[in-house]
């Protein structure tokens, strides 16, 4: 992007700045599986940006959708309409993703592990949690069958832990002992590869653990720190992630998300 | 070439009072399926109305049709693959009864593959389906009908599900005729295979259609009269979600929900208002007022017309 | 809402002779598939012209295209279900070099579901697909691939086939748009799962349509571009076979070849007449002939109309 | 049928007798899987006469076909024109057949033994047959998967026989026995209940052997005996099958096969 198109300051909310990051992280991808939530607006948002060709998945039983309105859900009639193809979701999941042809699979979660194991189950004991999250969706199969996983979500303490407290999808295996895994069990995916929050931009390293690579403007190592349960790693070149630009924040405020569901 | 003339086939096509009484019963597995749009609330209204008990109610996406019938006290079992009020937030009903140490409601719990391939496997009446998911998760711990299996070709292992065979099914739909020929468009979702793993389905359609519409393009049926019992002619009747080309969701509905959901005499207020309080979809649609429903109309997206050409 | 204006995404469109040049290779597992109507004579045609050795030919039912490429000397071995010329009777060229002791060419067989199965279980990256077929029966003896696998749930033992996985597939369809996005109507067959468990895929058409034909109706898409590496227009493609709307199977070739197929000289003259004397299907067609072609185009039967509703 | 409408003495061939009694056959059915050759003419003679409110259901992936002319194969353009539902193969075999949805499979066969095995793979040794004949298609898993199965063949000492050289397409299995392997292995069919030929209509009895309960105008028993390969049983009221009627030949040679294909 042009830096003289970014904006600075306070006149851009964090969840914006993560919005517009994870969407970015889709430039040069070509087929995204779209999950609930946020990777909603992040993967509207490359489309209409870095990833016009982007083709979107939608587990609803959508190839190549596209929506003519930021969708409710991902099952909204807008991606339906205008679609190259619907099926069922036995050949969506089936054919498509089990298959292989998913480049990324783009998801939202409630817990994450440094290893980007993920929990979208229960907060507490399965059999009497504190609270009942949604569980997986198509998530734990996205997380195994996609290329690549993408994942955004807001940090704290309480979402980045040191122990999740429910393997609903699996994370980066990273090193040898997840080579073998993954070829014992004819896996196709690498697993999370990227982590975009309201702080930063995290890679994964060659063992599987989360790196971050990028600090959105305004936050800080500490805030980073106070923000999860465990001491991150940091890449030596730590990059600041340039602000959104004019045009990224228009599309969000006046076309996706007029009503700041993803955004307040 | 002509056929002899045929006896006319038995109308399936019941009210929704006669069809709910029928053929769901107290104690029934009972699958409302339709993935977001589609969603029979006009269905699941009737048994709420016809107090149903014991139910096991299956569904990929309990939303808020089954919040409300979970509230409303028909069911003692969910088979589920993700549980929420779809892009806005949670299923409060069903966290009271799933939550702490007291939950009351209990749990089979899959992923979204996983459930598509248990109605797979009941329509295709086989023992197993396989499928690579559950690999390194605690969904397998969690629920030990998630087994594995392990191929005779090579030493590969997968997981595997069992079938799910309701013993009713539910599906709503753009049309159907009255011996229960139905079409779809747009989503697809499982219907088609949680319909043929029933033991007995109900259609729900916005029309019903002459035969010969159906028979004018074939591709588009999911599911033949064969295996239907009743067709019920409810317009509307997926509202609040929605049905492709007909309505749009009514958004204001599942935001509003949020609230009512949270609060246990609010939402039994809105059962008493809007399901125990009317006699069925008509006096619902009334109550809801033409002005909301009119707002709720997509502007025109045609298909186009393909030929089958004529083989004489 | 407007997208930016995206890239242009690169054409597929290609002529057959490149096509079968640079994406079937000698040792190749090609499956044509197409189940009675929609079988690619054309793409199997050019591919004896081009001389293409050893391969592997998989397909349900070896018709007449299989004879003609396997008189031709193209395949070294047969991966089917059911062998004849539909309505007519044998496969000569075939029976000649699978019968008695001499038999020369490899043959590995199935049941109808088996190969559909095999060709799912290849779409659908699984080890192997499980089925009630082959009870008592020799199949399995005749052919090794085909093994038991016991249900994780309870005692039942079922049949099991692998994976199918042709290195190209070759479909015929109605239409598709420039990037491969194809529509079939009519029967289905197995093609979407040939498709999907291949490495490559052709798609030949009747007709090459914009894109907005395509998203207009995307029920009817049975294949995505995303899978497919070349598209080749090739009206009357499928003749003598059929093509759902667009024209009728032309039966007197079928018949004429029971005569043809007995005859090995017979045979060699028809591949040098028909195959080898033209340089595709345009001269091919040039041959056969405007009447005989008109002769088959059928009355029309339109589908009607249905309504996507759009939402903005 | 009206008796006084039966033709008599030569006026019709044998293969219309065998074609009109496997049409009969059909009354009170509902859903029927046709197979290729002889099946489908009689199937579609039963939908103009006994059955006009049969379901056909073609492999190919018909539901509640209504041809407007004789398919010329079980994949012909007119079984599709006009159906209820066309799927799949997948679904087809799947959610109709193997689902337990088709009262009748309606079977052609080459070779038969007493029991109702069939074989319509090989003439001989499997590895060098003398003659190869086209294998399952479809009616293995018909023949396990339908409630019953009907066939209907031409009958000679080389087509019923002692001992099939191959086994395509498993039998009845009758008694006890047959039972437990049905239960064991989930079988939903009861396997075959009905031959036809062009000299007499044969069930099976409790032993799952077939029985010659009717014999076609102008044959004997003599001729049944010269024209298979083991001593057949006989029910001890054997019947005469009626003559077809004149509607019966219309059908078939004005509108079914006025090339005579089936009935030469």
């Amino acid at each position: 992007m042009n830096a003289a198109e970014v904006v600075t300051g306070a006149a851009f909310s964090r969840s914006e700045m993560m919005i517009v990051a994870a969407a970015r992280e889709l430039a040069e991808q070509r087929v995204c599986f779209v999950g609930v939530g946020l990777p909603n607006i992040a993967v509207n948002l490359a489309k209409r940006t870095v990833a016009p060709d982007l083709q979107l998945v939608y587990e609803a039983g959508v190839f190549d959708a596209r929506p003519a309105r930021l969708p409710l859900s991902i099952g909204d009639p807008t991606i339906v309409t205008g679609a190259t193809a619907v099926t069922s979701m036995l050949e969506l999941f089936g054919y498509y993703l089990q298959r292989g042809l998913i480049d990324v699979g783009f998801l939202g979660a409630a817990q994450i592990d440094r290893f980007g194991n993920i929990n979208t189950t229960v907060i507490g004991d399965y059999r009497a949690p504190t609270t009942r999250l949604p569980g997986s969706g198509g998530a734990c199969e996205i997380a195994i069958n996609a290329r690549q996983v993408f994942v955004i979500m807001r940090q704290s303490k309480r979402s980045f832990v040191e122990r999740i407290d429910f393997r609903t999808s699996p994370g980066n295996l990273g090193g040898e002992d997840g080579e073998r895994i993954r070829r014992e069990q004819g896996w196709l995916g690498r697993g999370p590869s990227v982590v975009v929050t309201d702080l930063g931009v995290y890679h994964f390293d060659e063992r599987g653990e989360m790196r971050l690579d990028s600090l959105h403007p305004g936050a800080t190592l500490d805030a980073v720190r106070g923000a999860m349960a465990w001491e991150p790693r940091v890449a030596e070149s730590l990059m600041e992630t340039p602000g959104p630009t004019a045009d990224e924040l228009r599309l969000i405020r006046d076309e996706l998300d007029p009503d700041g569901v993803y955004t307040s | 070439m002509r056929y002899a003339p045929a006896v006319p086939q038995t109308s399936k096509v019941a009210t929704m009072r006669d069809a709910i009484a029928e053929l769901v019963r107290d104690g029934d597995t009972v699958a409302i399926e339709g993935f977001t749009h589609l969603i029979s609330f006009a269905a699941g209204h009737e048994i709420i109305r016809q107090r149903k008990r014991d139910l096991t109610l299956a569904r990929m996406t309990p939303d808020v049709i089954y919040d409300q019938m979970i509230a409303a006290g028909v069911a003692r079992k969910l088979v589920f693959s993700w549980l929420g009020n779809p892009g806005v937030g949670g299923l409060h009903a069903i966290r009271r009864v799933t939550e702490g140490v007291g939950a009351t409601l209990e749990l089979e719990e899959y992923s979204h593959f996983g459930m598509v391939a248990r109605y797979t496997a009941g329509a295709m009446n086989l023992p197993f389906f396989p499928l690579r998911s559950y690999f390194e998760t605690d969904l397998p711990v969690a629920n030990p009908l998630i087994r594995t299996v392990r191929s005779p070709y090579g030493d590969e292992t997968v997981y595997a599900v069992p079938p799910l065979r309701p013993d009713v099914t539910i599906i709503h739909a753009q049309r159907a005729d009255a011996a229960g020929d139905t079409q779809v468009w747009g989503l697809l979702g499982c219907q088609k295979e949680a319909a043929f793993a029933a033991e007995r389905v109900i259609v729900v359609v916005e029309e019903l259609v002459d035969e010969s519409v159906i028979r004018a393009d074939p591709n588009r049926t999911i599911v033949p009269g064969l295996i239907v019992d009743a067709v019920v002619v409810e317009p509307l009747g997926a509202h609040p979600s929605y049905a492709q080309g007909y309505y749009d969701r009514d958004n204001r509905f599942y935001l509003d929900w949020e609230a009512v959901s949270r609060d246990v005499a609010a939402l039994e207020a809105w059962l008493d208002e809007w399901v125990h309080g009317v006699s069925g979809r008509t006096e619902y649609l009334a109550k809801l007022g033409d002005a909301r429903v009119a707002g709720l109309r997509p502007g025109s997206a045609p298909s186009g017309s393909v030929d089958y050409g004529s083989y004489r």
